[in-house]
């Protein structure tokens, strides 16, 4: 990289299973508002504000053609530059990086939103599905992910108990986090019990409906040095793809999110993961996903995630906590959930994550996925210095 | 007397409604001919990438792995090994606008004999508990009105252990 | 290939059914309980620009400028600004059927300033002219749908 | 620019009202084969892929993910952008601002559309919030009213956008990769064409067709290792809009103008019909090309018409305009306004075949035109 980029500032709504009272725009404005003040930057062309708009959002949620229509007006839009990555969050973030870099601007709002409670999200996971071969099988996220569950945990003798185990620890972590959606003191026992939705994932091995927007300003070196006090660094990111159709794939390995976090490693110049990184945000929405994403992300060999959450050192207090918020298991909209990890890597990082801050966090891991079955894998890694 | 603004809602103000379109997906000239296989003979066809030695089911005309445009056709059987499955239990939408099936339905991943990689359908005439991954399977085709779809397979039914040996 | 015309493609045909609620928030959702309950129609000033932003909303997305409370009726009254009337059936989203609307659609501004698409009263396009004064035929039940609590726009005299 | 950017590789595929014998994957496989074919270069050498196009069109959710089969973004970056007609321009320009970046050497960027999948009309007339759905019409009734101001303002008459029309047809009859090659001989074979919505014929309209584009951008360094005729990006520049309540025509500056000033400005382009060799750009009905000639400034204001009637946007004159038949002949949306940006680059390149414009081009400018009239605007040089 020629020169750095510094997140400046970033907000997010309190996630919830309902925001029936705000539109789309106005629940992303809630967030937007937050960062704008903080910062005290205005949408204007002269260069001493925010100069473009980096949306993320999709038409199928939002049931809306152009779904960025739904927050054009307060993002500046009007005569001015808006692009609209149509991935998860974190590849907004990923863009809106390069799209600095690349000169083109200097100060650049990203924002990512998502309602699921307006819609069925099974419909509209269906349409993400190849649809002469998969989607007219009524496949959604949860039927897929349960057919990698199986898979994953049948391959490296993972136990439900070990899945269950990660919601406890995600769940109870929710507790200090004052947006998290769904905070809940579990037992492993709870969820084992909990019912069963699609064999082996229980109710709460699976993400809950979930709103919610979040957002944040990136800049160049030079003016996110003066924009804010502490601006965090992305010093490594990757993205990587596998293949679509579940037959092509092993579903109990993660090959793209291995080469991803290679690549994020070694840009950031991390050859020891488990070592050099102090705090994890790992999107999981489900279970099984925060082991077998912890395998791909170098944090143990293939299969040894059982191990890694047995040992305890993910939980708070332990050598690298993954999911201090609460993870996506608490509730984080789809699409949304991987930009949310950016922003709680960042609050961490920034000393601001309160009840739920790792003592002398220096260097995250923010990791988000889209598709099925995690088909999009996408590592960042931030630092404070 | 007269308001001078209106009164803030005190409970959401919903406006219901949806997105309804047809659409029509073609399989292409690769993907019709597995299809009016399925349908004419009852076979299930791959295409084999011959420089990685790799069969695709359902085919593909890209090899993901070498890129090279793929054309070898082959039967690899109605047969195969159970890589994985589930067994959905609760209602979704997917499942019960899109495939309208009765609960619980379930899905597997079959590896089948001569391919190389699975086949995602589903399975039937099984006990739901004693699904293992590994057990032997294979496809039973609709007998009426086959259409040149994917569902002119029912599913795949586990294969006797007095007809393997 | 000798047989190409006779090759058959297959093509699998999927209904894509989606139900929204879509939420209104809290300045459409008080633009639409006063159409439904008081048949008034009102837009939201922009404390900067002095737009009249109508539907009403929470910034003004020309001058970046948040809005207070400044409320505005808009009056039900307008002059036809542009206007169509479709020859064929327009394919409907919300049903997934072609529809013909025997009625012209106009682009109406209401003297306040703000435009609204609406339907004309008027099936026949000879008699319609632009600048043509129009005043909106409500519901007599509001059925709190919005601008479907209008029915169409009458013409109520010629702009002279 | 930070650094350097090339178009390397131009790929088509073929563009046509149906495409039965493909999916979307193999139709996008075919322009992606292409353009490495013409880059000479092996798809290991791609690090990123983007894929765009609209999903309500495809019925995809994750469009990108879906096809990556097609797309040789197997194991390969990327990321999906969408924004609306201008999609094919801002993955263009996407692609631009990675390898700019310097974080990609090599970005394959992706448009794409099978318009016969459904109804275009219906997923257009989406772009409307839910509660106003009943009362919109899709973009044919705005583009004609526009037509009808069009007219109205400026004297032209119905022959105008016929002439437009059989422009278009000339260069896309002379286009292998046009989908509508029709053979018009006159502006009577226009007229004689059904009324969509007076005054808006249905070959003054743009049509829908099945087809994708992909380019190749590269960094400098690799560009100039690569290809003897790299097609630099000398700049870009995207203006969105708020939806404005008269949506096309009107005399108040748009986008369109805002885009061309900025553009203009930085580039020291003072004179856009002198400075610029050729230009393909976005024009969904033949009326809109008039408007695009003044709103680019290559003419007077309401002097478009005028244009045309001179005939000095044909492809043999000083400023051709759409050499390819543009999108009045091509039209599968989110290729469409990437193909203006391959065209162009075919154009610098001197490689467009039988519509090569007979000016020598060294610069040209592509427009892609969106969602509440976005302008998206790219500039591309033989040298810089």
């Amino acid at each position: 990289m020629s020169e750095r980029i510094g997140i400046v500032a970033v907000a997010q709504t309190r996630y919830h299973p309902n925001r029936a009272e705000v539109k789309e725009g106005e629940m992303a404005y809630e967030a937007i508002k937050q960062v704008l003040q903080e910062t005290g930057l205005k949408y204007v062309n002269d260069g001493t504000g925010i100069d473009a708009a980096v949306s993320c959002s999709q038409d199928y949620w939002d049931g809306r053609t152009i779904s960025s229509l739904n927050v054009a007006s307060f993002l500046g839009t009007h005569f001015r530059s808006e692009e609209k990555v149509a991935s998860d969050g974190i590849n907004a973030v990923f863009y809106a990086m390069m799209h600095i870099l690349s000169g083109e601007h200097d100060t650049v709002i990203v924002t990512t939103h998502c309602k699921e409670s307006m819609t069925s999200p099974s419909l509209v996971q269906n349409h993400a599905f190849e649809p002469i071969f998969m989607r007219v099988l009524g496949l959604d996220f949860l039927s897929a992910a349960a057919l990698q569950a199986t898979r994953y945990m049948s391959k490296h003798k993972i136990t439900p108990e070990q899945c269950a185990k990660v919601v406890v620890k995600n769940r109870g972590n929710a507790k200090n986090n004052p947006y998290a959606q769904a905070p809940m003191s579990l037992t492993v026992k709870d969820v084992l019990n909990s019912k069963m939705l699609a064999d082996p994932i229980h109710d709460l091995d699976a993400k809950p409906v979930s709103d919610g927007a979040c957002v944040m300003i990136m800049a160049r070196e030079g003016k996110a040095k003066k924009f804010c006090k502490k601006p965090i660094w992305i010093t490594g990111v990757s993205n990587c793809y596998e293949a679509h159709y579940l037959g092509d794939r092993d579903l109990a390995e993660c090959k793209a999110l291995t080469k991803a976090a290679k690549r994020a490693y070694k840009m950031a110049g991390i050859t020891n993961p488990l070592k050099e990184i102090d705090v994890a945000e790992i999107s999981e929405k489900f279970s099984y996903e925060e082991l077998l994403w912890m395998e791909g992300l170098g944090f143990c060999e293939r299969g040894g995630a059982g191990k890694v959450i047995d040992s305890g050192i993910t939980k708070m207090g332990g050598k690298l906590p993954v999911n201090p918020s609460g993870g996506c298991l608490s509730g984080n909209p789809t699409e949304v959930a991987g930009m949310t990890r950016v922003v709680e890597a960042v609050l961490q990082l920034r000393n601001q994550a309160g009840a739920r801050q790792v003592p002398d966090a220096r260097v995250a891991l923010a990791h988000g996925t889209s598709g099925v079955c995690g088909q999009l894998q996408t590592v960042m890694i931030l630092s404070n210095s | 007397m007269m308001t001078t603004k209106p009164a803030k809602p005190t409970t959401a103000v919903i406006f219901a409604g949806q997105l309804m379109l047809p659409y029509r997906f073609e399989a292409g000239r690769t993907g019709s001919r597995f299809l009016r296989e399925l349908r004419d003979n009852k076979k299930i066809m791959g295409l084999k990438c011959t420089k990685c030695n790799k069969v695709y089911v359902p085919p593909r005309s890209t090899c993901k792995e070498c890129f090279s445009q793929i054309d070898k056709w082959i039967e690899v059987g109605n047969e195969g090994k159970l890589l994985t499955y589930t067994v959905l239990r609760v209602a979704r939408d997917a499942e019960k606008d899109v495939l309208k099936k009765q609960l619980p339905v379930a899905y597997g991943i079959i590896k089948l004999d001569r391919a190389d990689t699975g086949f995602v359908h589903m399975l039937g005439e099984v006990d739901l508990d004693k699904i293992k991954v590994g057990m032997r399977v294979k496809a039973v085709f609709r007998e009426d009105e086959r259409k040149g779809n994917i569902l002119d397979i029912n599913y795949f039914k586990p294969v006797s252990k007095a007809r393997k040996r | 290939m000798a047989d190409e015309q006779k090759e058959e493609f297959i093509s699998v045909e999927i209904l894509s059914k989606i139900s929204y609620n879509w939420s209104m928030g809290p300045y459409s959702g008080s633009l639409f309980t006063e159409m439904k309950e008081n048949k008034k129609i009102w837009g939201i000033r922009c404390p900067k620009c002095k737009k009249l932003l109508f539907p009403p909303e929470a910034m003004c997305g020309y001058c970046f400028t948040e809005v207070k409370d400044d409320w505005e009726e808009i009056g039900d009254e307008g002059t036809i600004v542009q206007f169509t009337k479709a020859g064929m059936p327009i394919f409907d989203n919300r049903t997934g059927k072609f529809a013909f609307s025997e009625r012209p659609l106009a682009n109406i501004q209401f003297d306040k300033g703000p435009y609204i698409m609406h339907w004309l009263e008027e099936k026949d396009i000879e008699k319609l002219r632009l600048g043509m004064r129009v005043k909106a035929v409500w519901r007599e039940q509001g059925r709190g749908r919005g601008y479907e609590d209008i029915m169409y726009f009458r013409i109520i005299e010629e702009k002279k | 620019m930070a650094n350097r950017v090339a178009i390397v590789g131009v790929g088509r595929s073929t563009q046509a009202a149906r495409r039965p014998e493909v999916n979307d994957a193999e139709m996008i496989n075919e322009a992606v084969r292409a353009a490495l074919a013409d880059a000479q270069i092996d798809i290991n050498k791609v690090q990123a892929v983007l894929t765009n196009s609209i999903d309500g069109f495809d019925n995809f959710y994750l469009g990108d993910c879906l096809l990556v089969d097609g797309t040789g973004g197997y194991m390969k970056s990327g990321m999906k952008l969408h924004t609306g007609g201008t999609v094919g321009s801002t993955g263009a320009i996407a692609a631009f601002n990675m390898v700019a970046s310097g974080m990609f050497d090599i970005v394959l960027t992706i448009g794409h559309q099978k318009q016969e999948r459904g109804n275009s009309m219906g997923t257009l007339c989406a772009a409307a919030p839910g509660e106003m759905r009943e009362f919109v019409q899709g973009a044919i009734g705005a583009f004609a009213q526009a037509a009808v101001q069009y007219m109205k303002n400026t004297g032209a008459k119905l022959e105008h956008a016929g002439m437009v029309r059989l422009k278009a047809d000339k260069n896309a009859c002379r286009n292998p990769y046009a989908h509508l090659r029709l053979g018009l001989k006159s502006i009577d074979d226009v007229a004689k064409s059904p009324i969509l919505i007076w005054p808006l014929r249905l070959l003054d309209f743009c049509p829908q067709s099945c087809g994708a584009c992909a380019l190749i951008v590269a960094s400098e360094k690799v560009a100039k290792k690569i290809t003897k005729k790299p097609v630099w990006v000398a700049d870009h520049e995207t203006v969105h809009e708020l939806q404005s309540e008269v949506v096309f025509g009107g005399d108040e500056e748009k986008s369109q103008q805002i885009a061309a000033k900025r553009i203009y400005k930085r580039n020291g382009i003072t004179n856009p019909v002198r400075d610029i060799d050729c230009f393909e750009v976005y024009e969904p009905s033949s009326w809109e090309e008039m408007y695009l000639y003044e709103h680019f400034f290559l003419c007077e204001h309401n002097k478009g018409w005028k244009m045309i009637e001179s005939g000095v946007t044909e492809i043999e004159r000083e400023v051709p305009v759409n050499p390819s038949g543009g999108v009045l002949a091509t039209n599968a949306i989110g290729a469409t306004a990437m193909l203006r940006i391959a065209e162009a680059a075919l154009q610098i390149r001197g490689d467009a075949g039988e519509h090569q414009v007979t000016k020598d081009v060294k610069t040209t400018l592509s427009s892609g035109l969106g969602g509440t009239n976005w302008t998206t605007l790219v500039l591309l040089k033989r040298s810089l």
